[in-house]
């Protein structure tokens, strides 16, 4: 009876994933999508905690060291949830996720350790003694949830600037003897002499974690989004293989489920950047080829443009249009940048935002930045819609976005972001370009828009630019 | 590969289930705007905190004695719980950013 | 109640496997333009022609003696191929007519 | 082994239904798709004759009855799905729809014809010696199957106009009364004398049959597609049933996956109407609706053009769209319409094809017909790039269509037909109308196009019309 009522406690969990990551793709429903596979998540755990009963009948203990994990893991978790910058939500998931590999391995070990003391003293290796599917379960939790683990710290420790990017020659085929290493040694456990496995078990899990560290060292920081969108799925074929492992339902199916849709995801972003996951992986562009294509300037001539003449631009303009980018958000000038609207608004000037969907670093980025500081929603345009408007703009100001507003991605066939949509701001009267040198952005391509006729360079740290900017419009 | 066979058939129902949840899995995502996939990763990645049902079971059948198996199974309890819980509420933090257009 | 709850973990596996499949048909067809319903309509009759498999294991366990089985048993058989072969065909043929536009 | 290469035979089966219906929701690959379920379902069927095996270890016999039942099945099934008529489409799926119903409901009959031998001396009722899950699947698939089989006769009959409609005050009721019988006579069969729960069975089938008649013959003929699809769903349900009987994979995903798409695609073809299933179901307008808006006519002024003027007045256009509808269906025009999209073409006119999705009486209707005659696909353009063309044309001709062409849809908030997409001719320079009278069409609304002032009326049935306007213009 007990165990049928955790039956039908997985089923409603199960199902709550499936609905709650449904709606979660859907704008207008992704909130109530979390709160549901929350709900769902939550009578799963209580579920399991009173109702679960071993094969031989008996109920599970240790209730006080269960709950104060339960209690220590929510209160700092929710802590660090709602202390987080909104900018520094990756650093977050990544280390979240990081805990959730980390648990799986765990588990694993805690597993294999079972199986050890059962069999140390089988003077026989486990092949003889512990079915392989069962053994081949464990190990796979542990592995790949150790390469999580060890992947998503240093994803995490990239994002927020501790761990610097860093790559040699032949780092590619290092990664693929480790990756061999860590499976041969679990292949070899399985067959050596029983008493000793918990040696080689041991070696297992920390090659696993060299493997995670030296597969995410080599790719760019700016990538990060997607490295760890990728070590999500991971993170959830590790819970998948735990649902085997205790023939778990809500575990297999949760696990599952992230696997795949985490899979997919990982490749509708990079499809959004308008580059493959290999080459995010193998982390050619970003690197290298910025270096290369940086040489072979066009060099055509630019128009540079003062502040005082920006500040008259702009005030005595009908129609501004603010293109935020990667630079925006490094300069954390999105205060500034609120303000700057507020004072062209009071002049009556009609200002938006051009919101392009992968503008900056992660998916997104511009809408919980602007969000943060204040700016209201219906000045935010999506992408079409901004494109719509550039024909009837006075001015359009981009701070601190290049490939966003690149040209080359319409008309040049041969430019690695050709294909992407971008933001079509030359439809405007003219455009006021911020940032502070010629280099290019993230893809490390020129860009021709800065040399065109109706562009002009107002070069500076945008933050301070903007700040100037305010204190100038105001003493028009 | 008579092995490999037979185990199809043993679990052939658990095998059912792996692949129409890879294939829901895909669907269910496939039209996600660009925009949301910072939330929807944060999303799936509170779901496989899952996992966390396998530490309480672990935690909960462990001797008492077994201080290896305690300690462990304490700290996935504790990483687990952090990946559920913070996943949740950072998520639902982003969401309240994105609230609805128009 | 205990019967039912009963009921359900007995076969959990199926019911995963049923409403697995309930929330892969709907997904599946979501975006489905309209010019396509007719087709689609036809496909997925042609799909539910497997039934036709249940008719194959009742016409063939039946035994030589069983006059009704065998005789009810072959007319689902053909009625069941009918549903099948047609279907397919029929919406082959409709397919064609529908080829790439531009 | 046999066995298990018969799992894996079933495995294939439902992966390539499910990548199958998926491929057929999206044009590009509905053919392919098509194919591929195709492929998978003669793995299942092959797979369960040469490997099927009994409890007790036996394979199938009589072969001999099971191939000749699928070599006549397949040669019937081939020469009639090839011979149909394109626009007799959906009278085809209905009736291949009702032979899969009665395949499920014959299934079930035999099933229960076992069960009945086993226990008919007992002189207890079912409840007692045959477990309720049993019993309940059996009677399931028997009344699901049933039903679907005689509603799709129905529905057959309807479209190829052998049965008309009919309806009378009350039918609902006593439709629901027939379903309660049918309900309870099952429900009262596992808990009778065991010696005569076969009469009783048979009572239930019969009864099925009868509420499959009901239940679709007050439906307005013109809404057969959806009802079609709705049996389909049936269909899939009792062929589920049959494999939960079975406890066979392929049956239980395949049924259950045609049930829901089933389901979905039927409210979709509704929602593509702009009605809802109740609507249809219970079959309000296009019945007595109809009849009732009819009487208050507008009474606007309506001005009708000769086929003379007609002819002069397309022939010297420079571009010309033709708006095909039901009408067109009915008088089998498509061919001389085609002729008369040559002799213009040749007279140097551009001429092309408006398309609307639900004009007609089935979804793509129009383009399958259009098809049939030969008529070149870049020809056809679908709703939306047709909107953006009618700006730029001379001269609509509509042949037989009315509520796709009703502005109504767009500015009257009231009429049955508001929100629906329809084709924008009114942004043309003249529209000229061919239907026989100023009667309503399927909705059984009044169109306001027709009382515009560059709107005229020809009137005549669209066949002969178009065969006069061809030679008028031919001697131009
Ligand atoms: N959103 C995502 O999910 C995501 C994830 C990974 C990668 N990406 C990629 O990132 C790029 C995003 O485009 P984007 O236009 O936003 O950025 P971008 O192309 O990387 O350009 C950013 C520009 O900002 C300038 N900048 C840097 N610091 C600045 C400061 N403090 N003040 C003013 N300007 C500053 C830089 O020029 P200076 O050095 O001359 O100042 C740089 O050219 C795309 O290529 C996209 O594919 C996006
Ligand atoms: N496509 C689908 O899946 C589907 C399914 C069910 C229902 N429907 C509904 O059907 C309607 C389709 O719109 P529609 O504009 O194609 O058709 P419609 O609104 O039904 O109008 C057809 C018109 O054709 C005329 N007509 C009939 N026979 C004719 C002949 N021999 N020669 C010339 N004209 C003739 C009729 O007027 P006269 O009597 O004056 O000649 C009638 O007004 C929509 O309301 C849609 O919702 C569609």
């Amino acid at each position: 009876m007990q165990l049928d009522i955790l039956t039908v406690c997985y089923l409603i969990g199960s199902v709550t994933f499936i609905l709650g990551l449904k709606m979660l793709s859907n704008p207008a429903t992704a909130r109530k999508g979390n709160l549901i596979a929350a709900g769902g998540m939550g009578i799963a755990i209580f579920g399991t905690i009173f109702l679960y009963q071993t094969d031989n009948g008996k109920g599970l203990h240790n209730y006080v060291w269960i709950f104060s994990g339960l209690i220590i893991g929510s209160i700092i978790g929710t802590l660090a949830a709602k202390k987080v910058k909104m900018t520094s939500m990756p650093e977050m998931v990544s280390l979240f996720n990081g805990m959730g590999g980390a648990c799986a391995a765990l588990i694993s070990a805690v597993e294999f350790d079972h199986v050890y003391r059962e069999f140390r003293l089988d003077t026989n290796s486990f092949a003889d003694s512990v079915p392989f599917v069962h053994y081949f379960t464990i190990s796979a939790g542990a592995i790949i949830g150790g390469i999580s683990f060890a992947g998503s710290i240093i994803a995490w420790g990239k994002l927020n600037g501790r761990i610097k990017d860093f790559s040699f020659n032949g780092q590619h085929i290092l990664n693929l003897l480790v990756l061999g290493f860590v499976l041969s040694i679990a292949g070899f456990t399985y067959w050596s002499h029983a008493s000793i496995t918990n040696i080689w078990f041991l070696i297992t899990l920390l090659s696993a974690f060299v493997y995670g560290v030296l597969f995410v060292l080599p790719i760019g920081g700016a990538d990060m989004p997607v490295v760890i969108s990728l070590l999500n799925s991971f993170t959830g074929i590790a819970a998948a293989f735990g649902g085997f492992l205790y023939n778990n339902k809500v575990m297999l199916t949760g696990g599952i489920l992230v696997g795949a849709a985490g899979t997919l995801l990982t490749m509708l972003m990079c499809k959004a950047m308008n580059r493959s996951l290999m080459n995010v992986l193998i982390g050619s562009f970003g690197t290298k080829n910025a270096k290369a294509t940086v040489g072979k300037q066009q060099g055509g001539n630019y128009k540079e443009i003062t502040i005082n003449d920006t500040a008259t631009c702009m005030a005595y303009a009908n129609k501004v249009m603010i293109v935020p980018g990667y630079g925006l958000a490094v300069a954390q000038a999105q205060h500034v940048c609120h303000e700057l609207e507020k004072i062209l608004d009071e002049k009556g000037v009609q200002v938006s935002y051009a919101i392009h969907p992968v503008a900056g670093r992660m998916p997104g980025h511009m809408n919980v930045l602007l969000a943060e500081a204040d700016v209201s929603y219906d000045k935010l345009l999506e992408m079409e819609q901004a494109n719509d408007e550039f024909k009837t703009t006075d001015v359009v100001l981009i701070l601190g976005a290049n490939d966003v507003v690149n040209p080359a991605a319409k008309s040049d066939a041969a430019s690695p972001i050709y294909g992407m949509p971008i933001l079509e701001v030359e439809l405007a009267k003219s455009v006021i370009v911020n940032k502070r040198s010629m280099k290019p952005g993230y893809a490390g391509i020129e860009n021709d828009l800065f040399f065109q006729p109706k562009t002009s360079m107002l070069f500076g740290d945008a933050k301070k630019v903007l700040q100037q900017l305010v204190s100038e419009i105001k003493n028009l | 590969m008579q092995n490999f066979l037979q185990f199809i058939t043993e679990n052939q129902q658990m095998i059912y289930v792996v692949i129409l949840m890879i294939f829901l899995g895909i669907e269910v995502i496939g039209r996600v705007p660009s925009v949301l996939h910072t939330p929807l990763m944060s999303g799936a990645n509170a779901i496989h905190g899952v996992v966390i049902i396998g530490a309480i079971i672990v935690m909960g059948k462990s001797n008492d004695d077994n201080y290896l198996a305690l300690i462990l199974g304490f700290l996935s309890v504790v990483l687990g719980t952090l990946n559920v819980v913070g996943g949740f509420v950072v998520t639902d933090r982003m969401l309240e950013m994105f609230k609805k257009k128009k």
